[in-house]
């Protein structure tokens, strides 16, 4: 490995050392490694549960865990991954760090705000660790009622705290990083030259602020009914159980589109970079994302088809599901287009977003199954629904977060990874990752049930596969873990513009100063203007 | 394909037939377009690829006509699915007329059958084969969800509502029965099996298994237990309406609206009568809710049921019963 | 500087309305309008509400922008709530055999 | 926005501009304008906040109409009509608070802005009687919940609405009490100039705000049904 150089310039990394220059930074590119340490963290505990949890299904019968461990561990797993690792990863993390960059502004708009919301997040995360080492909570990410007002004896109201207070650092970002984006662009930047991660980040913070606050009242609802006996939600008095549903699932399906949209930023970044070409179709594309955004709204009873709504909003819902597909669909089919007569250089970031392509591909296709009326009734709440969400999530989210991660390393760090690693970690969790969750659509469809902690035994060469896949696909995620950490140490210097890259975040340099920009950068020309000038090496 | 690795669960219902073909098209419209995507991907990959990181692809903004194409073309396909689907939604949601009536109850961690003629069954299910069978059901205490992956039909039991599924099962053996919804610790031990059996076996099973007094009967000692019969006097005079003859008609309400007096209005009346009162009476009725379990409330439903039949089928039917009193012919 | 200033008068004669609108809703509600007491109470206080948001909180004088927020609010709330109440008030539609689907009236031969 | 900017030293190098101009923004109206842009974006997630509490109320107000009726009648029509003046004073009061700011008058703000204070004081001290009682009715929903007559379940859940969104309320108006009474310490310190008065306006859409959920609350919840169309 190249022996590590000195850096001779000024940059936000080394210009201060204290704790307090940490704790008390104001600066976003500081904020956004503060919350990829503790998204991170977040990461490897929701992949032990993860772990634990396809340890005790490899068997049919329930062997390795008690029922109810078996019951705490799936809903810690959700809750952990759902609330403190693919909500918060990209925009916290690689918006927070990239975004006033992109935009040629000095920070973002309220930057005593942004840090705000990061102690936010970790007094959540801080609660949620704390039900859980307490004794943990049983009743699935979704918190049901009546089973979670009136009969799961466990931490429900501590993790209901730590999500009703984490939902505000969602939203104080997304306040934050739309106002940002209004309001600080650089002269001459105007809404169809941005980057299209930055008009995904906006879609995103349009979908936080309008969605988060009606989970915080639902969870504040629910604490309030269990732990004073009101009756919004119980069947004894007249209340509606399925109203709980209606308002969880408000927010919680445009919060699968906070989890996706921006990693399909990120891929847009990396697909034309890499192309060394413009993106096919900018308009259509960034469109997408405000569409997914908006139509996202309107989708949310296809997770209720069989809990009792009635038959015709049911086929409101399931038509509006179909239309909500239709701007993922241009996005891919946008992506595949810009590589068309590219120059493709297959460098680490382009493999891991080849790889999101192609696992979510797979999980969009298999969102026609679930929205189908039919075939729903038949696969609703059985493992097909558990690997079409985790090929979106994990094949989607997870590896959108790595490609950008990895496209943007140099940038935040000064340093390069070792490229034949990431390669072959990124091959490692393609193949992992199809391995673990393939099998589970034919269970789906077998008809075996989610949330099972014993399965009849002929279920299980196919779970026993799936737990193969997650083993190697712990493999992949410690090989990222262990060369990008090695890379602070032992990586050669990155140089400004490794990837030789348009965009503003590339003219500045690596790392990059306190205040970002020597002098107010100009922008006179569209984004990925690749063709137009020779882009000068870094 | 593989040894102990079944591709597809058994089809024991006429509409799994239907649900899997419209699986199958489904597959097939995700797999192309999933094979589209993929090789035009590897394939570009593969040609432009180049390794002079100074190298500059081709200036090309998009196309209009491209960008439509792929979104209308999909959008066609999402409707013949959508409709496709909502016709077999309408087919698993709708329940012929004639049907063998079942009701059901769960309760944490078990599911429990009673036939009408009063034989009950705990996590086991005993149906005719070739014959429609409704199953009317509600949930006791949390969130259950009654799914048989082999009918491909499930739906969720919900407390203070009945939900009913419907399937005809054609063909025989043992199928499972699991519950989908999550409902606590022993979530994935709630489940059992339904036995499809001949008509004959079954009718056999039937007498082999009669628990008490039918279905129908029990309703109507608890009707008499209940003093139901002081107020609901079946010519009318009563404080309140007469029975005869309701169950599958409409009603009138107090408020203007008009119901249909089905199982779920039944069970609305006895447990919170103050909702819905019928035209000209006053909600004088009190409720039960609490004091009757849903294995009663479905007894009485069944007992009203049994009052729409002609009034010489009911003669009849009462003289073979043991003589208990009835009060209104 | 930035922020348009009204004068006092335009503050005045908003309270003087708000009062007014506040006075009248809680007349008409003692007046047995049937089932149009709800909406003309909502149409009352959705009155009084632009009233303050044009005027008391300036949105009338703000940046288009502040405007098209405002829009976004209550037409986000206007989904919740009416496509919630699609589900709540089609459960009672019956789909039967021969029932006029969607009608909720379908005669079940018996 | 594109006027000449001088040059920034390193951090925190002189600053040639307005002393209450942050580092990060260029002009004084642009940080302006993030700051009220910031405020809506913030008001649109406490409608959606109660949004979800007005979607509980409107579904169960269609399903049980004979018991919201009975329960509203329950409710002091007279102090709900009274609270519903008070707020609507305090947000006069506040907007005038603000236009002193704008113009200027430092003593000025300060007084409305106490005014405002005193308007949400009153309210609040108008919502505590309200609370006892229905401490003293039985009618906090609960386990010794009393509700005569056969709409005792559907009551229960109109009481619980009930305390949910005026107990939301009323903690909003705590909070916009408190930060009412920075504000007054501000303009008494004299702070505010008529270039940077922004802590004022944006508590001022607060406060109206907190007024717009109240002028919702007292209809749907105190004049459900005070014709008896449902008696």
């Amino acid at each position: 490995m190249a022996m590590s150089i000195t850096q001779p310039r000024v940059d936000y990394l080394n210009h201060e050392h204290t704790l307090a220059s940490w704790l008390l930074t104001k600066d976003h590119k500081r904020i956004g490694i503060l919350y990829l340490l503790v998204v991170t963290a977040a990461f490897f505990v929701g992949g032990l549960f993860a772990t634990l949890l396809r340890l005790e299904l490899a068997t049919p019968a329930g062997d390795y865990v008690a029922a109810d461990t078996y019951n705490k561990l799936f809903t810690m797993h959700g809750v952990t991954m759902v609330f403190f690792v693919l909500i918060p990863a990209v925009p916290t993390i690689l918006g927070n760090f990239v975004l006033p960059l992109m935009l040629g502004a000095k920070d973002v708009a309220f930057p005593k705000i942004n840090l705000l919301s990061w102690y936010i997040f970790t007094t959540g995360f801080l609660f949620t660790v704390y039900a859980m080492v307490s004794g943990g909570v049983d009743t699935g990410w979704t918190f049901y009622t009546p089973y979670s007002s009136r009969a799961s004896n466990t931490n429900v109201m501590a993790t209901g705290l730590g999500v009703f207070i984490t939902g505000f650092s969602s939203i104080l970002t997304g306040l934050n990083f739309m106002v940002t984006i209004h309001r600080m662009r650089a002269p001459g930047l105007t809404w169809f030259r941005l980057p299209l991660f930055v008009w995904a980040i906006y879609a995103t913070s349009l979908v936080q602020i309008l969605g988060t606050p009606v989970i915080a009242i639902t969870v504040l609802a629910l604490a309030i009914e269990r732990f004073l006996h009101f009756g919004i939600f119980d069947a004894a008095l007249g209340g509606d159980p399925v109203l709980f549903q209606h308002m969880f699932w408000f927010y919680s399906h445009p919060a699968v589109y906070i989890m996706i949209l921006p990693p399909m930023g990120a891929i847009s970044e990396v697909i034309a970079t890499f192309s060394r070409k413009t993106i096919f179709g900018y308009s259509f594309v960034a469109f997408s994302s405000l569409a997914i955004a908006i139509f996202g709204f309107l989708v949310w009873a296809h997770h209720m088809f069989v809990s009792g709504i009635s038959v015709y909003s049911a086929l409101v819902f399931s038509f509006l599901t179909y239309a909500v597909a239709i701007p993922s669909a241009i996005k891919v089919f946008n992506w595949t287009a810009t590589l068309y007569r590219g120059a493709i250089w297959l460098q680490a970031p382009m493999m891991w977003a080849l790889a999101f392509i192609g696992l979510f591909l797979i999980g969009g296709l298999t969102g026609i199954f679930t929205a189908s009326l039919g075939i729903d009734v038949h696969l609703h709440d059985t493992y097909f629904v558990v690997a079409h969400f985790h090929f979106i999530m994990v094949g989607g989210a997870i590896m959108g977060y790595f490609a950008g991660l990895h496209y943007w390393w140099p940038k935040i760090t000064g340093r390069m990874y070792s490229d034949i690693w990431a390669k072959v970690a990124a091959i490692i969790v393609f193949c992992g990752f199809n391995l673990t969750f393939g099998p589970q659509f034919i269970l789906g469809y077998l008809g075996m049930p989610r949330r099972y902690w014993a399965y009849p035994p002929e279920f299980q060469t196919l779970n026993v596969l799936s737990s193969a896949g997650a083993s190697i696909l712990a493999v992949g995620y410690i090989l990222v873990g262990i060369y990008l950490v090695a890379s602070l140490f032992w990586g050669k210097v990155a140089g400004d513009n490794p990837w030789h890259a348009t965009g503003l975040e590339w003219t500045t340099q690596s790392p990059p100063l306190p205040h970002n920009f020597e002098t107010q950068p100009i922008v006179t020309e569209d984004a990925y203007e690749y063709a137009v000038r020779e882009v000068k090496v870094g | 394909m593989f040894p102990g690795i079944s591709l597809f669960p058994e089809r024991a219902s006429a509409l799994a037939a239907d649900v899997d073909h419209l699986y199958y098209f489904i597959t097939a419209v995700a797999a192309f377009f999933a094979l589209v995507v993929t090789i035009f991907v590897i394939f570009f990959a593969a040609k432009y690829r180049t390794k002079d990181p100074m190298a500059v692809g081709a200036r090309i903004h998009g196309s209009i006509p491209l960008e439509l194409a792929w979104s209308i073309i999909p959008f066609l396909i999402s409707i013949v699915i959508f409709v496709w689907s909502a016709s077999v939604f309408f087919d698993l949601y709708r329940p012929p007329d004639q049907t063998l009536e079942i009701y059901a109850t769960g309760k944490r961690w078990m599911w429990k059958f009673q036939h009408l003629g009063g034989q009950n069954e705990i996590n086991e299910l005993h149906v005719p084969l070739g014959r429609p069978v409704k199953i009317t059901f509600t949930s006791e205490d949390v969130l259950h969800s009654m799914f048989f992956p082999a009918f491909r039909v499930k739906a969720d039991a919900i407390p203070g509502r009945y939900s009913s599924i419907w399937f005809e099962a054609n063909k025989l053996g043992q199928f499972h029965l699991f519950c989908a919804e999550y409902c606590g610790t022993k979530h994935s031990g709630m489940v059992g099996s339904v036995f499809v059996m001949e008509p004959a076996a079954y009718q056999q099973w039937l007498g082999g298994n009669a628990g008490g007094a039918t279905l129908t009967s029990r309703g109507e000692r608890l009707f008499g237990d209940l003093a139901c019969n002081t107020c609901h006097v079946s010519d009318g005079r009563g404080r309140g309406p007469s029975l005869a003859n309701k169950f599958g008609s409409f009603e009138e309400l107090a408020d203007g609206g008009r119901v249909t007096v089905d199982e779920a209005y039944v069970r609305e009346s006895i447990l919170t009568p103050q909702n819905k009162v019928v035209a000209g009476y006053q909600p004088l009725m009190p409720t039960f809710q609490g004091l009757l379990s849903e294995e009663n409330v479905m007894a009485l439903v069944e007992y009203v049921k049994s009052l729409r039949a002609s009034s010489e089928a009911r003669a009849e039917a009462a003289a073979t019963r043991d003589a208990t009193p009835q009060e209104h012919k | 500087m930035a922020g348009h200033i009204s004068p006092k008068s335009t503050y005045y004669a908003i309270f003087a309305a708000l009062m007014v609108l506040t006075a009248i809703t809680v007349a008409v509600a003692f007046v047995n309008l049937g089932s149009f007491n709800f909406p003309v109470a909502l149409g009352i206080a959705i009155t009084k509400a632009t009233l303050v948001i044009l005027f008391f909180m300036h949105a009338r004088y703000s940046s288009k922008l502040t405007k098209l927020f405002v829009g976004t609010a209550f037409f986000f709330l206007a989904i919740l709530l009416t496509l919630t109440m699609t589900d709540y008030l089609s459960r009672g539609m019956k789909t039967y055999p021969g029932g006029a689907a969607g009608s909720g009236y379908g005669v079940r031969t018996p | 926005m594109a006027e000449a900017l001088t040059a920034h030293g390193d951090h925190g190098g002189p600053h040639a501009h307005h002393p209450d101009l942050q580092h990060h923004f260029d002009t004084l109206e642009q940080q302006h304008e993030a700051a009220t842009l910031g405020m809506w974006l913030f008001l649109i997630t406490e409608v959606l906040f109660f949004g979800g509490l007005f979607l509980a109320y409107m579904l169960y107000r269609v399903w049980y109409p004979v018991a919201w009726a009975e329960a509203s009648r329950e409710l002091d029509i007279t102090l709900g009509a009274f609270n519903t003046a008070v707020l609507i004073g305090s947000s006069l009061t506040m907007a005038m608070g603000v236009r002193a700011a704008q113009t200027g008058k430092q003593r000025a703000t300060v007084v409305w802005i106490l005014l405002t204070m005193a308007l949400g004081l009153v309210f609040l001290i108008v919502k505590y009687f309200e609370y006892k009682e229905k401490f003293e009715h039985h009618h906090v929903p609960g386990v010794n919940f009393m509700f005569e007559g056969p709409q005792a379940g559907p009551a229960q859940i109109y009481f619980s609405l009930y305390f949910l969104m005026t107990g939301l309320h009323a903690t909003h108006m705590i909070i916009g009490f408190f930060i009412m009474a920075v504000i007054a310490w501000m303009a008494h310190k004299k702070r505010f100039t008529p270039e940077w008065y922004t802590p004022v306006e944006i508590s001022g859409l607060y406060w109206h705000f907190v007024d717009i959920v109240w002028i919702f609350l007292f209809p749907l919840l105190y004049l459900v049904d005070r014709a008896g169309h449902f008696a």
